[in-house]
């Protein structure tokens, strides 16, 4: 497609132009509509790509299901999303760091947080923060926007010490609006930073559209405003996202700065389990966007490479269910963490003055056993 | 009379305002066709279009701005945070604006909004959701800090702050948002601020809260009353300018207080009413005054929360306390 | 000039594009080099915005000599900036508001501050905020960027009231890494807001470079993130500012929206009296920079116009030169506010809360007159 | 040993911590080149090159946020907020994150950074550069709060709050950057954080202060002593956590007290002292704990200054006040 006509009347000297470009290879029935990327054409890539995302998928129905039934706080889905998180966990090494905000569970599982830690952190305990994998991961961000300048943080320490990592900060559609983000997009430009830019455009910032959020044609262009790269990706289309996440990872690795990646999804689910969606859109929306799901659109494209059947599916379901019924046990069997672990971590060494509330807590936790 | 809980009274406040003047314009976040997080807003929307009842993109500095420039020009702001953990963007705007405009400026421009937000812990929310930090807010010069504790409250106070000509930080205790029903009259009749609301007299002992604590202030001044302590409860409602009177008054009758709040006791908004009543009522104190307050550790995460709350056992402990001192 | 080359291997489809134009009418050594707009032929009118730069560049040297004899506090000055700040209150409507930062006295000016209110705000009075002029203007802002979601809300109670006004905002090149700047932007694009943005890019924020605090090629690409046209202007030359800023003011009162004008200068002064350029900034830099210096190009070209010469020149700088005189002995001329003022605007009504404290500051008062 | 103003010693600091520790990162507004616009950080780029003190652009949330992403991995980041009236953007950071980092990740991460900033008035500053706002950040669990009041304490102060493994905000009072000089050693000596230090010992009043307030107190008690009352000094130094025994014992020794602030009075962080002293040291208080504190106003531009802040007169007439009670 032509770059859109620009207007030749206007005398005036252009100093600066840009453009934003959009990536899709494989369209909503599994069909190829450009020329694949090397990813596209390895069978076990993409079908561990595909497991990693119905683990995602299946994780994300029980943690429902656990939330329906009392057994799980407030939880954000990745319903939809799930080529986007999953695509990054898989490009990204171990030695990067994710600075994640809520939903990006496909993400974090690849990088080795254990479904049990997250069921942890929204079923109200703490550990679920402390990630046996990667221990320099920053966890799970509910200020929307405030992970990004400390993505911008991590990005420097690394830049700073000259290692070869980079960052990555994801964040949704909503989160554009923020101040935080704008700045730290603005300072990773002024300082190249290894840092790689992925907003979840899943169309709704809870009730707030997109369209209502901003009147930027594309997310892709705010990167425009902060000196460096922006471009977006169909996000239901794995191997788009695969692709042009890499290179953006590639380019930070090896100095060439900042990337904001914008890739287009649709929330199918509720913005949480405490949200109704239905109070503020259609069933139409809703259902016009299950067509365009990931999930769906790589089976398609794996049946069309007849590399993936209906038996396949179905162990594979299996598998991940078993996987997560396995989590699911483990973090209803994990006892309360004692009360008086709000005073351990809150230093490194309780001071003097805390000492005297740590033990008027204990004090009331004996007065309530032997009442 | 309709028996309203405290988030219908929020409802029926905005929707009076809304309706009695034109000035009055609602924004914030999701609080359109949403009618906000918690309901606040439901309804108004529709029934006062989206110019009054404004959907924001997701900026609370933004948010609070444009309600400081909405409000210089005469209109009548209500914003809405969606929960205190994400007001601090805000603060900026409120202190080194909202607080100063009319100051600034001799008296030329006013800033006439008010900051709505949901504030507190014990709804087993997500993390950032939970605390309490109306003390960050009653330490600044210029501004109004109104918390109510009841559906009657929180629909009188909305709408005097509401008119008032000064900003105001209006801050919604939310776990006590659908409580309890209360009659409340929808007739637009406002309740004062700049004044304490003595909830319940007594003789023995001064208690003072704010918000939800109330509710356990409350039942703590019952229990004891079973064992013949009379307690007279006290309802801040206004934290800033406080009514040091009314409470000055209590301990002077009854000799002893004790203070209750759910935010962190370090530099809680509590160390402000014990050091003015050993400032200006040493005299008349019997007994030192006690805080009962949340720990100074970070608001945990839900499944150790009632941990951190102060509860009423800690209140009765403390009335005993300072009953048998000295 | 046709705009910078596109890179044409890229295969991907391109989904939005923009340019960043730059105007400017009268080089400087006041020649012309453009296609002059209506206002650079009509003598009047340019000798009044003359008239408006010299008088704004008079207070400030004054001004600067008032503070190095301790007769005012930290000032912030205007030199080399006057064509911006000029054409803004020249083109602005006395009903349209202005929403400033600190250094647009020539705007300011125009609007109907007085110089002796000018005075007594960096002479640490309050009352020089109480303008006698537009009395809905907001006053000088220090803490950078905060006056800019303020514009956006005088704009958005305009566009409420469905008044034919217009919200204009000032702000320096630093001000544009502020996250305050870009949530306004985005909020003025997305509801369409009467508002226009001007930058005054004078190359530094304190001794901080515009090239250290930003990787963009031009601030006004940063309205594309905002989702609304950016624009360039020369900033010495008055003319271009004149035209350009005209046709965003018309645009936005006839409801087109939001624009953000950068327009280029320089700050020939130290950012502050309080400051010391030398400490950070080249002497080459500073000289070169005079020649671009917005009144004599004007003047210039007042000359080649063959309605300017040096008796007029002379005339005027007196008459400026009295006008500021004046304005300086009314400044030193005002006795303090009494002490107890500082209770007064506090409230609408002081709380009774607060009668002991002001009671306390009386006695003290009392006590300081006997002993 | 050489004679160093306060701002020297917080140079001196900063040099000696980058000089010894590769983690150790200076960024802010202005650092770099222009060595700070009060000079904290003069030569330091020079010495130690642009990438150990970098200049950022003008954004507080980013330089809050980049420090607790450079702490997270292990840097540690010191960070200059330019004067304290544009600390409240970054106070989102500080109080949802720095405090909490190693909380939320049960000590998996850790956020061991510096938030310096110059805070006060009394120094004919524009606007927006005067105020005190050391309690909205002595209110958050998690935090440090420290505060020098003389080149000594400067230099000892920050080295240890560098070396600290947690979050530290350290408030300088700029009025007093270059009113003395003392003797400090270079050393790399840090001084005890968690501790208040007695500057002066007396037995007949405690007073107690920070940062450039001392300078009055110190004055108040001179003069005091010329009428025979012997005032003890305290120098509180670290705000948070809060070293309540040192005051404690004073005033259980002399049985009165002066708190002296230049931060409103209302919910500022002497409010908190006085709490306590009525809390735990009712038995000793032989009279009202008094205040002297900035008056609940907006902080006057510099022509009226003078008349906001507390003034030795002040305290000596607190002095007398509590000596002559009862
Ligand atoms: C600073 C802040 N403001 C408000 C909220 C409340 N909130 C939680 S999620 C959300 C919408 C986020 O939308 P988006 O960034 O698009 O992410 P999504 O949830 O759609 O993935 C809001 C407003 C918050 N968490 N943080
Ligand atoms: C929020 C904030 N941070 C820091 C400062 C201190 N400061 C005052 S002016 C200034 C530089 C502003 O530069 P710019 O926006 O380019 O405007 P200029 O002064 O160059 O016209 C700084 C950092 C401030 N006033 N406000
Ligand atoms: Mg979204
Ligand atoms: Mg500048």
């Amino acid at each position: 497609m032509p770059a859109p006509k620009r207007n030749k009347e206007d005398k005036r000297k252009t100093v600066a132009s840009f453009d934003i470009r959009y990536t899709r290879y494989i369209d909503k029935d599994g069909q190829v509509v450009g020329v694949l990327p090397d990813v596209a054409k390895d069978p076990d890539a993409l079908i561990s790509l595909y497991r990693a995302m119905v683990l995602n998928r299946v994780f994300d129905q029980k943690a429902i299901a656990l939330q329906r039934t009392g057994n799980l706080g407030t939880y954000a889905s990745s319903l939809g999303q799930e080529a986007v998180f999953v695509a990054v966990g898989a490009v990204m090494k171990q030695q990067d760091v994710l600075v994640p905000y809520y939903r990006e569970y496909g993400a974090q599982l690849l990088r080795g947080v254990t479904m049990t830690e997250l069921l942890l952190y929204w079923g109200g305990d703490e550990r679920g923060m402390d990630y046996a994998g990667p221990r320099e991961d920053l966890p799970i961000c509910v200020p929307i926007a405030s992970q990004i300048p400390q993505a911008a943080g991590v990005a420097l320490a690394m830049k700073y010490r000259r290692e070869p990592r980079v960052a990555v900060t994801m964040f949704g559609d909503g989160a554009t609006s923020k101040g935080d983000f704008y700045e730290s997009a603005n300072a990773a430009g002024a300082w190249n930073l290894p840092l790689v830019f992925v907003v979840n455009n899943n169309q709704w910032a809870i009730s707030v559209s997109v369209a209502e959020q901003t009147h930027c044609k594309t997310l892709a262009q705010k990167a425009i405003a902060a000196g460096f790269p922006g471009e977006q990706v169909d996000g239901n289309d794995i191997i788009a996202v695969f692709d042009r996440f890499s290179a953006a990872m590639e380019k930070a690795r090896n100095g060439g700065g900042p990337t904001l990646i914008e890739a287009i999804t649709y929330r199918l689910s509720d913005h949480t389990t405490a949200d109704d969606a239905s109070r503020y859109r259609g069933d139409e929306d809703l259902s016009a966007n299950w067509e365009n799901e990931p999930l769906k659109r790589l089976r398609q494209y794996l049946i069309g490479m007849e590399c993936w059947d209906q038996r396949r599916e179905e162990q594979l379901r299996k598998s991940c269910e078993l996987e997560v019924e396995q989590a699911i046990h483990a973090y209803l069997d994990t006892p309360p963490a004692a009360p008086e672990s709000m005073f351990e971590y809150l230093y490194a060494n309780l001071p003097a003055a805390l000492t005297s509330q740590r033990e008027d807590l204990s004090r009331r936790l004996k007065d309530r056993c032997q009442s | 009379m309709p028996e309203l809980t405290l988030i219908e009274a929020v409802n029926k406040a905005l929707a009076f305002a809304l309706a009695a003047d034109d000035n009055v314009v609602i924004l914030g976040e999701d609080v359109g066709v949403n009618g906000g997080v918690f309901r606040a807003t439901v309804g108004l929307q529709e029934r006062f279009g989206a110019e009054r009842v404004l959907d924001t993109p997701l900026a609370e500095t933004l948010i609070a701005g444009v309600a400081v420039g909405m409000a210089s020009q005469g209109l009548r702001p209500v914003a809405e945070i969606q929960f205190m953990g994400f007001i601090y963007s805000a603060v900026d705007q409120i202190l080194n604006h909202a607080s100063r405009l009319r100051n600034r400026t001799r008296g030329r421009l006013s800033c006439p909004m008010v900051l709505r937000a949901p504030y507190g812990g014990g709804i087993h929310a997500p993390e950032h959701h939970s605390e309490s930090y109306e003390a960050m807010f009653a330490h600044i010069p210029g501004l109004r800090v109104v918390i109510p504790s009841s559906p009657a409250q929180a629909y009188g106070l909305l709408l005097a702050s509401i008119n008032d000509p000064d900003p105001v930080v209006f801050l919604e205790p939310k776990r006590i948002y659908r409580l309890v029903k209360q009659e409340v009259g929808d007739n637009g009749d406002t309740l004062p601020l700049d004044t304490c609301y003595t909830l319940r007299e007594g003789s023995d002992v001064t208690l003072v809260s704010w918000g939800a604590m109330l509710h356990e202030t409350q039942q703590a001044a019952e229990q004891v009353a079973n064992d013949g302590i009379s307690a007279e409860v006290i309802d801040v409602a206004t934290l800033k300018p406080l009514d040091m009177h009314t409470i000055l008054d209590s301990v002077s009758k009854t000799g002893r207080c004790v203070i209750v709040h759910e935010a962190a006791r370090t530099a809680g908004f509590g160390a402000e009413i014990a050091a003015q009543l050993s400032e200006h009522g040493l005299l008349s104190l019997l007994a030192p005054v006690k805080r009962v307050a949340g720990y100074d550790t970070v608001m945990p995460l839900y499944r150790l929360e009632e941990y951190y709350m102060p509860g009423v056992d800690q209140i009765t402990a403390a009335v005993r306390e300072v009953l048998e001192f000295g």
